[in-house]
C-alpha cells in the first residue's frame, strides 16, 4: 500500500482502527465511547476549520476589497485567528448587573451546540468512516437541530437585559423563522429527486449534481441559509449602525468567542450541507473524496464571501418581504415543478436541466417584475444589477492589492511634499545663527567657536523637535541654504530625549531633504509611488 | 268567455304595483319618484281594460253572471274555507266605476302631488287602496270580503294621515280608523253569526239559504243589522258619519277616491251584495231605509253652513250615500210589504242603489277634483277667501258647474236618472222617507250652488299676493276633470239599471212623470235661492243666518256629535268606566302573574349565577372533575 | 428491568396531569398555552408508545401523532394571535382580568 | 439496557422540566424549560424508535411553537409581572393528582396485548408516508383537512394579530 492509497482511504482506516479497539466492549459502552470520540473529533475538526475559515475569510474579503488581509502573524498570517482567540481569552469577562445569569451564561452554549451537532450527519466521504452516523432522516435532522440555535439567540437577547440585545434577538429570530420556511421547502425538491432524507443516499443519487437539476432550489436554499446564519446581506442582527452588535452586545471575551465560533460553525455547516445537497458531496475524479468535499465546501464558503463583499445590507422590512413574498412562493412553485417532473420523467433526463434553468430565469424575472418588495424595488432590475456587482468584485480579485507593507515598504511622497523634519548640510553652514534668530519658538540651540582662520565652526546644533511646529522660517532665513525640510514622515520616538534632535542626526545621510524653499531640487527627486496603478498597468 | 286569471289580475295588478313601488322604486330609484306614478297608472289602466272586458263578458253572459269555482284556501279539520271570485253585473259595474275613477284620480295626482316628499309612498298607498277595493268587490265570500274590507280601512287610514306631520291629519286618520272599526265590529259579529248558523262564508250560498228560509228569524235580523252597521261605518251613515268630514285632511285626490269610488262605496256595495239577506228581515230593511233617509237630510242640512268647500262636498257625499241606502231600503220595504216579488225586488234594489252609486261616483269625483284644482290655485279650501275664480280658471268652473248640476239632479245629467229612480221607489214604498228625500233634493241644490257661487262668482276675496298667483291647473289635472265631466253628463244614459236588472227609463219618458217635475222644481228652487243669497245678494246670507241663528249654530256645530262622542262615550263611559276595570285587571292580575314569575326567576338566577365566575379555569376545573367522576363511576360500577 | 408500554403510558400520564395543573392554576394566558402544549405532547407520547408496542407493523399511532402536532401548531398560532390581540385591547394577558362573561 | 438508561434519564428530565414550566414564576424561564421538555420528549420518541417523529418534534415544537411562545412573551410585556398561580391552585393540584391516580390505575389494570417479542425498530419515514397516503385505509382525506386547517389557522392568526 502506497502513501497515496493511505491518504485516499484515510477515514476508513481510522474507522477500522477504532472499531477494532472497541471490539470487546458491550454495545452500549462502545456506543458511548464512539459517541465521545465523535464529539471530540467534531469539536476539534470544527474549531480548526473555523479558524481556517476566519483566516480564509479575512484574506479573501481583503482580496475582494483590493487589499491583502492579515499576513503578519505566522506564514501568510495563518496564525491570525489564533492571535485573535488569545486576545479574546485574555479579555476581562464581566456580566451585566441586571442580567438573568442562568439564561445569560447558557445562551452561548445553546447557540453553539447545534452547530456542532449538525456535523454528525455530514458525510465527508462515502462508505465506512465517512460519516459519524448515517441517519435515515439526515437532512430533516439537520433542519431540526439548526432551529435550536434560535433559542440560544433568544436567550442571549433576553438574558443580557439590554434593549439593543433584545431588539437584535427579535430581529434575528424573526428572520430565522421566516427564512426557515423557504429553506425547508427548497430542500423538499432535492428530497423528491433523491427519494431519501439520508445525506449519504442524497449524495449517492447525484450522478448529476442537483444544482443542475434544482437551480432554483439551490438559489433559494443558499439565500435562505445565508439568512439563517445571519451572514450579509442578511446580517441585520449585527447592524452596528442600528443596534450596537445585536444579541451579543453584552457578551465579553470568551462568551463572545463562543458566539463567534457558533456563527462560523454554522457557516461551515451550511457550506457542507450545500455541498452535500447540491454539489454532489465528496464525489469527484482523481483526488480523495474528502479532499473533494473540502474543496467544494471552501468553494461554497468563498461564494458566501463574494456575496458578502458585494451586496449591501437588507432593510429589515425588505428582509421579511424578501422571505415571504419572494423566496416562499418561488419555493412552492419549485416543489410543484419538481413534483411534476418526478412524475413525468422519474429518471430526470438531461433536457430537464435546461428546462429547469430556463424556468428559474423566467420565475425570477416574473417575480421581480410583478411582486416587487416595494414600489420600484425590482430586486435591482431582475438581478442584473446584482450580477454586475458580483462581476465587479470578482474582477477586484485580480487587481494588485493596494496594501503597503509599512515599515519595510514605504511610499515616496510627492515632490511638492513639504516635509516635517529638519535636515542640516553642515558643510555649508557658517554658523551665522540666522535660523536661531528666525525661530519663533527659540528651540534651535547653536554653539560656535572661532575657527583657525576666519569663520566659525559649529559645535552644537540642537532642535527640540517635540516643540517644533515646522513653520520653516529657519529654512527660509538660512542665507547659505544649508537648512532643509526633510522628506520622511516618521515622528514617533520611544524616549523623550530623542525628541531633541542633535547635530549627528540632523546631518544623518538617510535624511532626504524635501524641495521646500528649494524648487530647483525637484528635478532630481524620485517619482511619487501611486497606490492605484494607472489604467492598463497591473 | 272570461278566464278566471283576468279576475285575479284585476285586483292583483295594483297590489303588485304597490309591492314594486315600495320594495323596488322606493329603496333603489328614490331619485326618480315619477316612476311610481307611471307604474301605478299603467297598472290601474290595465285593470280598467280587464274590467271592461269583464263587463262585456258579463253583459254577454247568460243571467249576467260569470261563475268561477272557488278554491280551497284553508282546511282545518273538516271546515274548508274557500277563496273565490264572483263576477256578476254588480261586480262588473263596481269594477268599472272603481277603475275609471281611480285612473282619473291617479292622473290628476300626477299634477296635484308633484314635488311632494312622499310621492312614492302616496302612489304605493293609492294603488294598494284601489287594489284592495277591487278585491273587495270581487270577493265571493264574506271572509275574503272582510279581509279586503279591512285593507280598505287601513289604506284610508294611511292616506288620510298621509301628511302625518300635521296633527289634524293624524287625528283625522285615527278617528276614521276607530269610528269605522266600530262598524266593522258589527260586521265581524254578523259574519260569525252567519257562519255559526250556516257553516259557510259564501255569499251565493247564504242568499240561497236565506231565500229558502233555512236562514231566518232573529239570527238573520241580527246578522243583517250587523252587516249594515259595517256598512254604516264605512259609508259614514248616521250615527257613524263623523269621520268623513275630518277625513278631508288627506290630499284632495284621496278624498275624491274615498268619496267617489272606493271607501264609502264599500258600505253600499256590501248592503247591495247581501241585499238578499236584508229583504227577508223587515226590521233590518226598515233600519236601512230609515237610516238612509235620515242621513240624507241630516248631512245635507250640515252641508248648508259649511265654509270649507271640501266639507260641503263631504256632507253631500254622506247625504248621497244616504240616498243610496234609502233607495235600497225603499225597494226592500216594498219587498217585505209584498208589493213586489223577492227576486224582482232583489235585482231592483241593487239596480236602484248601485245605479246612483255609479253616477254619483263620477260627478262626486269630478267635484272633488275641481275643489282640489281650486285650492291648488288659491292655496285654501275656505270659500270665504275665494270668489270670482270663473275668470281665472274657466275649465275648472265649467266642469265644477256640470258636476254640481248633475249632483242637483237636473235633467238630463247623470244625477237626475239615478235620483229619479230612488225617489220613485221611495214614493211607492215609504212616502214619509220620500218627503225627506224631497227636502234633501232642495238642500242639495242649495248647498252645491252656494258653493259654486261663493267660489266662482263675485269678486276675489283672498289676499292680493295670492290673487296674482291665481292660475288654471295644468292639463294633467284638467284632463281627468274633463273626462269625468263628460261621464257626469252621460253616465246616466248607460243602461246600467237594466244591466243590474232594474227597469229602464226612456230618455224623454222620464219627463213624463210628475215626480220628476217635482224634484226638478225643488232643485231649481234650491239653485235659485242660492243665486239670490250668494250671487245676486238679493237677501244677504248674514241676515238669514241671524234670523235662523239657532239653527245656524246647531248646524255649524254639527249637532254637537263630535262633542257627544268624544266627551260622553269615549271619556265618561269607556275611559273612566270600562277601560278602568280592564286596566285594574291588567295591572294587578295579569302583570302580577307575569312579574311574579319573573321575580322567582331573578331570585333563582341571583343565587345560581355565582357559579358563573367568568374564570375560564373554574369551568375547566369543573370539566375535569366531571371527567374524573365519570371515569370513577366507570371503574366502580364497571361497564 | 426492561422498559415496557406501561412506563411510557405512566410518563405521559404524569406529563398530562402536570399540564392539567398548569392549565387550571396559571394566570398568564401564555403559560396556560404552554401547559396545553405539554398535554398534547403527553398524548403524543402515549400514541407513539401504542404504535410501538401494540401495532408495530402499521404506524397508525405515529400518523395520529403527526396530525396532533399539526393541530397543535395551528392552535398555538391562533391562540397566541388571540393573546396578542387581547393584550392590545386590555394591556394584560391575565386570564383573571379577562372575565367579561362574568355575572 | 442502554435504552433503559436513556429512558429513565429522559423521563426524569422531562418530568422535572414540565414541573418547572408550571411552577416557576418567571415566564421566560418557563418557556425555556418548555423547550427542554420538548427536547427530552423528542429523545423519548427516539427510544421508541420513532426517529422521524423525533425530528419533526424538534422542528415543530422547538423551531416553531416555542419560538412563537417566546415571541408572545416578548410582545406581551408580561414578564416582569411573571406568571403567578391563581386562587385555584390547591383545587387544581387536587384535580391533577386525582387525574394522575386515575390514569395510572387505568394503565395498570388494563391488560395490554403487547406484541412479544418486540420487533427491532427500523426507520419509520417511508412507513409513515406509506401509511399516510395508502389509498385504502390511508389518511389522505384527514391529511388534506389538516392542511386546510393549517391554512385557515395561518390566515386567522394574521388577521387576529394584525395591528389596526
Amino acid at each position: 500500500m502506497g502513501v497515496w492509497d493511505f491518504i485516499y482511504n484515510l477515514f476508513p482506516r481510522l474507522y477500522e482502527l477504532t472499531s477494532a479497539a472497541l471490539g470487546g466492549l458491550p454495545t452500549w459502552a462502545s456506543y458511548l465511547i464512539l459517541g465521545l470520540i465523535g464529539i471530540v473529533l467534531i469539536l476539534f475538526f470544527v474549531i480548526l476549520v473555523v479558524m481556517l475559515f476566519v483566516w480564509f475569510e479575512r484574506r479573501l474579503v481583503g482580496r475582494f476589497q483590493i487589499r491583502l488581509g492579515p499576513n503578519r502573524a505566522g506564514p501568510a498570517g495563518l496564525f491570525q485567528p489564533i492571535a485573535d482567540v488569545i486576545k479574546l481569552l485574555l479579555k476581562e469577562s464581566f456580566t451585566p448587573s441586571k442580567a438573568d445569569r442562568w439564561v445569560y451564561f447558557l445562551a452561548p452554549v445553546v447557540a453553539v451546540v447545534p452547530a456542532f451537532l449538525i456535523f454528525a450527519v455530514v458525510p465527508i466521504q462515502g462508505g465506512a468512516g465517512g460519516i459519524l452516523v448515517d441517519l435515515n432522516i439526515g437532512i430533516l435532522y439537520i433542519v431540526a437541530i439548526s432551529t435550536i440555535s434560535v433559542v440560544g439567540v433568544f436567550m442571549a437577547g433576553w438574558g443580557s437585559s439590554n434593549k439593543y440585545s433584545l431588539v437584535g434577538a427579535m430581529r434575528t429570530v424573526a428572520q430565522m423563522v421566516s427564512y426557515e420556511v423557504p429553506l425547508v421547502l427548497s430542500i423538499i425538491g432535492v428530497v423528491l429527486i433523491a427519494g431519501s432524507l439520508s445525506m449519504v443516499t442524497i449524495v449517492k443519487e447525484q450522478a448529476v449534481p442537483f444544482i443542475l437539476l434544482q437551480p432554483l432550489g439551490f438559489l433559494i436554499f443558499f439565500l435562505g441559509s445565508l439568512a439563517e446564519i445571519n451572514r450579509s446581506p442578511f446580517d441585520l442582527l449585527e447592524a452596528e449602525s442600528e443596534i450596537v452588535a445585536g444579541f451579543h452586545t453584552e457578551y465579553p471575551g470568551i462568551w463572545f468567542a463562543i458566539f463567534f465560533l457558533a456563527e462560523y460553525g454554522h457557516a461551515l455547516a451550511v457550506s457542507a450541507i450545500v455541498t452535500t445537497l447540491f454539489l454532489g458531496g465528496w464525489m469527484g475524479p482523481g483526488l480523495p473524496p474528502y479532499l473533494w468535499f473540502f474543496i467544494k465546501v471552501l468553494l461554497v464558503f468563498s461564494v458566501m464571501l463574494w456575496l458578502r463583499s458585494t451586496l449591501p445590507r437588507f432593510r429589515v422590512d425588505q428582509l421579511m418581504g424578501f422571505a415571504w413574498k419572494y423566496l416562499f412562493p418561488l419555493a412552492l412553485v419549485n416543489i410543484f415543478i419538481t413534483g411534476f417532473e418526478a412524475i413525468l420523467w422519474p429518471d430526470f433526463p438531461w433536457p430537464i436541466i435546461l428546462v429547469n434553468i430556463l424556468v428559474m430565469g423566467v420565475l425570477i424575472v416574473l417575480w421581480s417584475r410583478f411582486f416587487p418588495l416595494e414600489e420600484g424595488f425590482r430586486l435591482e432590475r431582475y438581478g442584473i444589477g446584482i450580477a454586475k456587482g458580483m462581476a465587479l468584485t470578482f474582477k477586484h480579485l485580480f487587481r494588485r492589492p493596494i496594501t503597503v507593507q509599512y515599515p519595510e515598504q514605504r511610499l515616496t511622497p510627492s515632490r511638492r511634499f513639504r516635509g516635517n523634519e529638519l535636515v542640516l548640510d553642515l558643510g555649508r553652514c557658517t554658523g551665522c545663527g540666522a535660523c536661531v534668530r528666525a525661530c519663533p519658538l527659540n528651540i534651535i540651540h547653536l554653539e560656535t567657536r572661532r575657527g583657525p582662520e576666519k569663520g566659525l565652526i559649529v559645535e552644537r546644533f540642537d532642535v527640540e523637535a517635540g516643540r517644533c511646529m515646522y513653520c520653516g522660517l529657519c529654512v527660509e532665513s538660512c542665507p547659505v541654504g544649508c537648512l532643509f525640510m526633510g522628506r520622511s514622515y516618521e515622528r514617533a520616538t520611544y524616549r523623550l530625549e530623542e525628541l531633541t534632535v542633535g547635530m549627528d542626526r540632523l546631518t544623518a545621510p538617510d535624511r532626504k531633504p524635501s524641495a521646500y524653499a528649494h524648487p530647483e531640487m525637484e528635478k532630481e527627486m524620485p517619482e511619487q509611488t501611486l497606490l492605484a496603478p494607472p489604467k492598463g498597468v497591473h | 268567455m272570461l278566464p278566471e286569471a283576468v279576475g285575479w289580475a284585476i285586483f292583483l295588478l295594483p297590489i303588485l304595483s304597490f309591492v314594486v313601488i315600495s320594495f323596488v322604486i322606493r329603496p333603489f330609484f328614490n331619485s326618480r319618484p315619477e316612476l311610481s306614478g307611471y307604474i301605478t297608472i299603467s297598472a290601474i289602466a290595465i285593470s280598467l281594460i280587464l274590467s271592461l272586458w269583464a263587463l262585456v263578458s258579463v253583459i254577454n253572459a247568460p243571467g249576467h253572471e260569470v261563475i268561477f269555482e272557488p278554491h280551497n284556501w284553508v282546511t282545518i279539520g273538516n271546515t274548508i274555507i274557500k277563496l273565490g271570485l264572483i263576477v256578476d253585473s254588480l261586480t262588473a259595474v263596481m269594477l268599472v266605476v272603481i277603475t275609471v275613477v281611480s285612473l282619473m284620480v291617479q292622473v290628476y295626482s300626477q299634477g296635484y302631488m308633484r314635488g311632494d316628499g312622499g310621492y312614492c309612498r302616496y302612489f304605493a298607498f293609492m294603488s294598494l287602496f284601489t287594489g284592495s277595493m277591487l278585491g273587495l268587490v270581487l270577493a265571493s265570500n264574506l271572509l275574503m270580503l272582510y279581509v279586503f274590507w279591512e285593507l280598505v280601512g287601513l289604506c284610508s287610514y294611511l292616506l288620510i294621515g298621509f301628511w302625518f306631520h300635521r296633527p289634524a291629519a293624524a287625528k283625522a286618520a285615527v278617528k276614521a280608523f276607530v269610528v269605522t272599526r266600530v262598524g266593522d265590529f258589527g260586521f265581524l259579529i254578523a259574519i260569525l253569526i252567519l257562519y255559526l248558523k250556516t257553516g259557510t262564508f259564501d255569499i251565493g250560498e247564504l242568499s240561497e239559504l236565506a231565500r229558502l228560509g233555512v236562514l231566518g228569524g232573529t239570527a238573520l235580523t241580527l246578522a243583517a243589522i250587523g252587516l249594515f252597521s259595517g256598512a254604516v261605518g264605512k259609508s259614514a251613515q248616521f250615527p257613524l258619519h263623523t269621520w268623513l268630514p275630518d277625513a278631508m285632511e288627506g290630499p284632495t285626490p284621496v278624498s275624491a277616491l274615498i268619496h267617489a269610488a272606493t271607501m264609502v262605496a264599500a258600505g253600499v256595495y256590501l248592503v247591495a251584495r247581501t241585499f238578499s239577506l236584508f229583504i227577508h228581515s223587515e226590521t233590518a230593511i226598515m233600519t236601512v231605509a230609515v237610516i238612509g233617509g235620515f242621513t240624507a237630510i241630516f248631512a245635507a242640512s250640515m252641508g248648508l253652513v259649511m265654509n270649507d268647500i271640501k266639507r260641503v262636498l263631504a256632507y253631500s257625499t254622506i247625504s248621497q250615500l244616504g240616498y243610496m241606502m234609502l233607495g235600497l231600503g225603499a225597494v226592500g220595504v216594498a219587498v217585505v210589504s209584498h208589493a213586489i216579488e223577492p227576486e224582482e225586488g232583489l235585482a231592483l234594489g241593487v239596480a236602484v242603489g248601485i245605479f246612483h252609486l255609479f253616477t254619483h261616483a263620477f260627478f262626486k269625483a269630478l267635484l272633488f277634483l275641481g275643489a282640489g284644482s281650486v285650492s291648488h290655485a288659491t292655496g285654501t279650501f275656505d270659500m270665504r277667501e275665494m270668489g270670482g275664480l270663473r275668470r281665472h280658471m274657466p275649465w275648472t268652473y265649467a266642469t265644477f258647474v256640470i258636476g254640481s248640476l248633475s249632483l242637483a239632479g237636473v235633467w238630463p245629467l247623470a244625477g237626475f236618472w239615478s235620483k229619479e229612480s230612488i225617489l220613485h221607489h221611495a214614493w211607492e214604498s215609504t212616502p214619509f222617507l220620500f218627503y225627506l228625500a224631497m227636502i234633501t233634493v232642495f238642500m242639495t241644490a242649495l248647498y252645491m250652488f252656494r258653493a259654486v257661487f261663493m267660489t266662482f262668482s263675485g269678486s276675489y276675496r283672498g289676499t292680493d299676493e295670492s290673487h296674482h298667483h291665481l292660475h288654471e291647473s295644468p292639463w294633467v289635472m284638467l284632463a281627468p276633470m274633463v273626462i269625468l265631466a263628460i261621464l257626469a253628463v252621460v253616465a246616466g244614459w248607460f243602461p246600467v239599471g237594466e244591466l243590474l236588472g232594474g227597469e229602464g227609463v226612456s230618455f224623454f219618458g222620464a219627463l213624463a212623470q210628475p215626480l220628476a217635475w217635482v224634484s226638478l222644481c225643488m232643485a231649481g228652487l234650491g239653485i235659485l235661492l242660492a243665486y239670490a243669497m250668494y250671487s245676486a245678494k238679493w237677501l244677504s246670507a248674514q241676515s238669514v243666518g241671524r234670523a235662523l241663528s239657532a239653527f245656524y249654530t246647531v248646524l255649524s256645530r254639527k249637532y254637537w256629535f263630535d262633542e257627544l262622542y268624544e266627551g260622553v262615550f269615549v271619556f265618561r263611559i269607556l275611559v273612566n268606566g270600562f277601560f278602568a276595570i280592564l286596566q285594574w285587571f291588567d295591572t294587578y292580575i295579569v302583570d302580577g302573574v307575569v312579574n311574579g314569575i319573573a321575580w322567582i326567576t331573578i331570585v333563582c338566577g341571583g343565587s345560581i349565577r355565582r357559579l358563573q365566575t367568568g374564570q375560564l379555569q373554574a369551568y375547566g376545573l369543573a370539566i375535569f372533575l366531571g371527567v374524573l367522576i365519570i371515569v370513577a363511576c366507570f371503574f366502580i360500577f364497571g361497564v | 428491568m426492561a422498559i415496557g408500554l406501561e412506563h411510557y403510558l405512566i410518563l405521559s400520564a404524569i406529563l398530562f396531569s402536570i399540564g392539567v395543573y398548569g392549565v387550571l392554576a396559571k394566570r398568564n394566558a401564555v403559560a396556560i398555552l404552554m401547559s396545553i402544549e405539554i398535554m398534547l405532547n403527553a398524548v403524543n407520547i402515549a400514541m407513539v408508545a401504542f404504535s410501538r408496542y401494540i401495532v408495530p407493523a402499521l404506524l397508525t399511532g405515529q400518523v395520529f401523532a403527526i396530525f396532533i402536532m399539526t393541530v397543535a401548531a395551528a392552535e398555538a398560532a391562533v391562540g397566541l394571535a388571540i393573546i396578542i390581540a387581547i393584550y392590545r385591547s386590555r394591556q394584560t394577558v391575565d386570564v383573571e382580568k379577562i372575565n367579561l362573561m362574568k355575572w | 439496557m442502554g435504552v433503559a438508561i436513556a429512558f429513565w434519564v429522559l423521563a426524569a428530565v422531562s418530568v422535572a422540566s414540565a414541573l418547572a414550566v408550571v411552577i416557576t414564576r418567571d415566564i421566560f424561564r418557563a418557556a425555556l424549560f418548555l423547550v427542554l421538555c420538548f427536547l427530552t420528549i423528542a429523545g423519548i420518541y427516539i427510544t421508541l424508535g420513532a426517529d422521524f417523529l423525533a425530528a419533526v418534534q424538534v422542528l415543530i415544537y422547538i423551531g416553531a411553537i416555542s419560538v412563537l411562545i417566546i415571541f408572545a412573551i416578548m410582545l406581551t410585556r408580561e414578564a416582569q409581572r411573571g406568571s403567578p398561580s391563581n386562587r385555584l391552585r390547591l383545587p387544581a393540584l387536587a384535580i391533577g393528582v386525582l387525574l394522575l391516580a386515575t390514569l395510572v390505575f387505568a394503565v395498570l389494570v388494563t391488560p395490554w396485548n403487547v406484541v412479544v417479542p418486540l420487533p427491532e425498530a427500523e426507520p419509520t419515514t417511508a412507513g409513515i408516508a406509506a401509511r399516510l397516503f395508502d389509498l385504502e385505509g390511508g389518511f389522505v382525506l384527514p391529511f388534506e383537512i389538516v392542511s386546510v386547517l393549517l391554512l385557515a389557522a395561518a390566515i386567522g392568526a394574521i388577521v387576529l394579530a394584525r395591528d389596526r
